[in-house]
């Protein structure tokens, strides 16, 4: 219920700020807080694919995006996260490695999808409860920000609110297509 | 403009933080009209059913030794797919039918101080949750892993835990009650060898073989057998091929040579001894060592050894080979010779079997015992030390 | 003989350590009495008093991050002098006389899980010896370690410790009581600059410099400048080239401007912004980065930061190069070209200044600011990641 | 008062061993147990130097003893010590670390100082109550033998009496000269 409210505060906030502010300056903003950041909270934001400006388009060309092997950081999908990836620790893209815990708290990126061209959004929730999974560390810093900006920085523990603040792994999973 | 949007959004955020301690984000919410909805569920994975070439790899990671670790890998896959969370020097150990995993550990409530307190944690062997934390009120042996200083009888009815501090018991922590029951003194020795479900074996100091049976209350019937191997010049490595269904196991000695046991009665058969060694291969100076450095295919009872080339005193010394011997004959039967020297090896009980081997680089590094060959190397860990296999 | 020996000796032996918990052996008894006795005593080893060359080295431990460390070195002699055990993902601080040494932690009973405790633990700056766990009942801001989470007022009296729990506070602990006072809000703004003995200033989201002055209840003033970098486009790196004594900071953007600011009165003087780079560098691609990225020469008002190229959003990348500018001027005085690409730096506060760089290898490698040569380098640890020197 | 009947009887044990054993048995007995082994408790044991059959004479001839570097795994005094050098830790060969604690349990070993030619009764107290200080790991296993004869093993952690199980470091200090 109550994230049903703060889901819908940001929608709203995110329409409206998206008719005040340039639709460029929009995107490049949120498209920066959210790709390259990582264990972030839920920060549910509408983005549409805006290529040549998108952190998450060129995230993909730069590392070649691919779409078959999501044990390594530049699966299509990780184009916002940082840390040890689930999918080599015994979980998933969308998975948490067993007897791990993923966090309620997620922070949202959008990616290009090689294959077919498109955006999708993606929920970040790390899994928690157990010492980091120490596999696979892909760390990204592409409009990550200080700590004094929270939502956007990479090197807190984003476990707040479940069983646990001991961070295992990030994992990656697909909301929708934008 | 931005500036306020960034602000209501980082209120609105922190807000979320306490709300959300149960309920998952309903991210879809945030998507726009026209989007397509995906609807991916976010899961956390189970563990498929054990089999045969699963490998547990306990690691008790130097020198941050207050944080253990246990990497399960599908030795057919070259793998990951679970790990376990341990304390300091943590020992580990499987149901027969690796329902449950065990994992023998050690906390301090402040990491290296504060309240010191040891128990069994109990995990479900596919979903790795934690079902129980069972007290060992005695406490445990403080050492570098070794197999042998903590298992459970062949039944998986009880777990034993060896302990020193100072007198030598054995703690005996029932798995269906999930409640200690009490120790076992085995006074002056050590290693524990369980052959039925209310009866172990271990060697003294002396070189004897001291069998214990005990009753529902713990009450002990106890048999020695007289010394069966040298304890001051050539004493049995406390690593073992073991087979504890059929009662069996096979030591070996820093020098090389074999003693065969019969365990599954109450009074044990002990061999005579044998060398792995022909004198050719003393002359070349071959000898068994590692840590984790001999183990055995249960159903063939054939003998797996890591072998190097080295004087007295190398018994921790990786292996460059393995040499396999019939457990029946002594015969050796073949020589692998190993990509990368190992300290430690396990092998799968299935038909097939797969060899596993830890190298000090580490990596885990798989062969297909059929024909030697390497079937894939995967590095995880700094210093992972022992090798379960499902069944072994 | 030898057995029956052997089984005496061990159960002595065991007999000796249930008693033996508070004396010390005298192993002299042991001698033959023929024997010539030198009576070297042992001892515990205190550090020698604080001296701007020594070097404290925070290390997170990656990927064993419940188990961080403290490395003390003598930067002047590339030696390991004392270390420090930590919990989960500690921050440290320094005394300004270096008489004490703090940890602020987070440990949970059973190393990853059970019961979480968050505190300060006071270090006798010499002894090593700990003298107060003071608990922190707000917890602790979980993050890879970073200067100004945690801190102290430059009169000693106060640790500072940011949370995030989720609204943004600062956790405030008398060192004279040995307590904690209670927490200062700080909604929006994180990074703690402690300024004198009730005064801090912090760094919010939007830009903008929130100072907090407190009384002896806690009861708080603050002041608010108006934006001083742009939080959107050009944020300041959280590290930054700070004197506490004198309150004088010096910011630095991700795109490599300097804002200086003047923190020394309840209302803060900052001054414009300045950037590194000439033209010329900013067509190379020169950029400041690193993690503990900046620092400064107080009694000469040098400014260090750690240089690269690379485009934006390389900000974490490590120096190639340490480039040394004129606080007062913004003139560049000097590059000191880094044997060894760097993550982290410090400086010595004396009149004849060591820098100090952690290498990802790790290693930390000493340069002579006077002649940019290399003093030494040594390897500890996995993950270092913050550097603390005396008076800094 | 404890400790002092328990060196008595070890005194008289070993006088007595002595006098059984055939001496060059006995030596090389004790010699083996206590070369190499580390982490030991108190095992006060007479021992005279016997040149060519001493693993501590062996030992320092192998690794080419030295007396003045005590951070180098072959300094003099470490002929039975296994573990991290307390002399890399800030602590020294007769020292503990700062804020590290000495066991009150040791084990000695006779070790050759190749200056003077002559043997040095020399007891190994670990150091104990912080995290391992992992500087200067010297094993050896020289003499070694399993856990089940736990006086001889190098691999259990002794720190056995003292106030934390938690092994730091091990030391060597000289006890005398035999």
């Amino acid at each position: 219920m109550v994230m049903q409210v703060i889901d819908k505060l940001f929608e709203r906030m995110s329409r409206r700020t998206a008719q005040k502010m340039s639709r460029r300056n929009f995107v490049a903003t949120l498209g920066a807080a959210l790709a390259g950041a990582s264990m972030l909270p839920v920060l549910p934001v509408a983005r549409k694919a805006q290529a040549a400006e998108d952190p998450g388009v060129e995230w993909a060309k730069r590392v070649g995006a691919q779409t078959t092997d999501p044990k390594a950081c530049n699966y299509w999908r990780y184009c916002s996260s940082d840390g040890y990836l689930c999918s080599c620790c015994g979980g998933g893209p969308a998975t948490c490695p067993p007897g791990s815990t993923p966090s309620p708290t997620s922070w949202v990126g959008s990616c290009l999808n090689p294959d077919d061209g498109k955006m999708y959004l993606i929920a970040y929730r790390d899994c928690c409860g157990k010492d980091s999974c120490a596999q696979c560390n892909c760390l990204g810093t592409a409009g990550e920000m200080p700590t004094y900006r929270p939502q956007l920085n990479n090197d807190i523990i984003w476990c707040f609110g479940g069983s646990s603040m001991v961070y295992h792994c990030s994992s990656a999973a697909i909301v929708g297509q934008v | 403009m931005e500036r306020a949007f960034l602000s209501v959004a980082v209120a609105a955020l922190l807000g979320t933080f306490a709300a959300a301690s149960t309920a998952f984000a309903d991210e879809t919410k945030a998507l726009p009209d026209d989007a397509k909805l995906m609807g991916e569920q976010h899961s956390i994975a189970i563990l498929s059913k054990p089999h045969p070439k699963r490998v547990y790899v306990l690691e008790p990671v130097f020198p941050h030794i207050v944080a253990s670790k246990v990497w399960i890998i599908e030795g057919d896959k070259q793998e990951l797919v679970g790990t376990l969370s341990g304390g300091y020097l943590s020992n580990f150990a499987l149901a027969p039918d690796n329902s449950q995993l065990y994992l023998f550990d050690t906390y301090w409530s402040k990491g290296t101080r504060g309240t010191r307190s040891d128990f069994i944690t109990f995990f479900d062997g596919q979903t790795l949750d934690i079902k129980a934390d069972v007290d060992l009120p005695k406490g445990r042996f403080l050492v570098v892993p070794k197999k042998q200083n903590a298992d459970i009888t062949p039944d998986g009815r009880y777990l034993l835990s060896y302990n020193l501090a100072p007198s030598t018991s054995v703690s005996v922590v029932d798995t269906t009650e999930r409640k200690y029951k009490g120790d076992l003194e085995i006074p002056g020795c050590g290693l524990i060898f369980p052959t039925a479900g209310n009866r172990l074996s271990t060697v003294c100091s002396d070189g004897t073989l001291l069998t214990v049976k005990w009753d529902a209350a713990l009450k002990t019937t106890t048999h020695r057998d007289g010394p069966f191997f040298d304890a001051e010049n050539d004493p049995v490595f406390e690593h073992a091929a073991f087979d504890k269904k059929k009662g069996r196991v096979h030591w070996v000695t820093y020098d090389g040579n074999i003693i065969s046991a019969d365990l599954s009665k109450d009074k044990p058969v002990i061999g005579k001894p044998w060398s792995l060694l022909s004198a050719e291969d003393k002359a070349e100076g071959w000898r068994p060592g590692g840590w984790q450095l001999i183990t055995m295919h249960q159903p063939t009872n054939r003998i797996f050894v890591l072998m190097h080339k080295g004087p007295k005193w190398t018994h921790k010394q990786p292996g460059d080979e393995v040499w396999v011997f019939d457990g029946n004959t002594g015969k050796r039967l073949d020589r692998i010779h190993l990509k990368e020297h190992a300290t430690s090896l396990a092998i799968s009980q299935d038909a097939e079997p797969y060899l596993f081997t830890q190298t000090e680089k580490p990596s885990l590094v798989t062969y297909n015992v059929a024909d030697g060959k390497e079937v894939g190397e995967m590095a995880f860990g700094i210093s992972p030390f022992l090798l379960f296999t499902a069944g072994d």
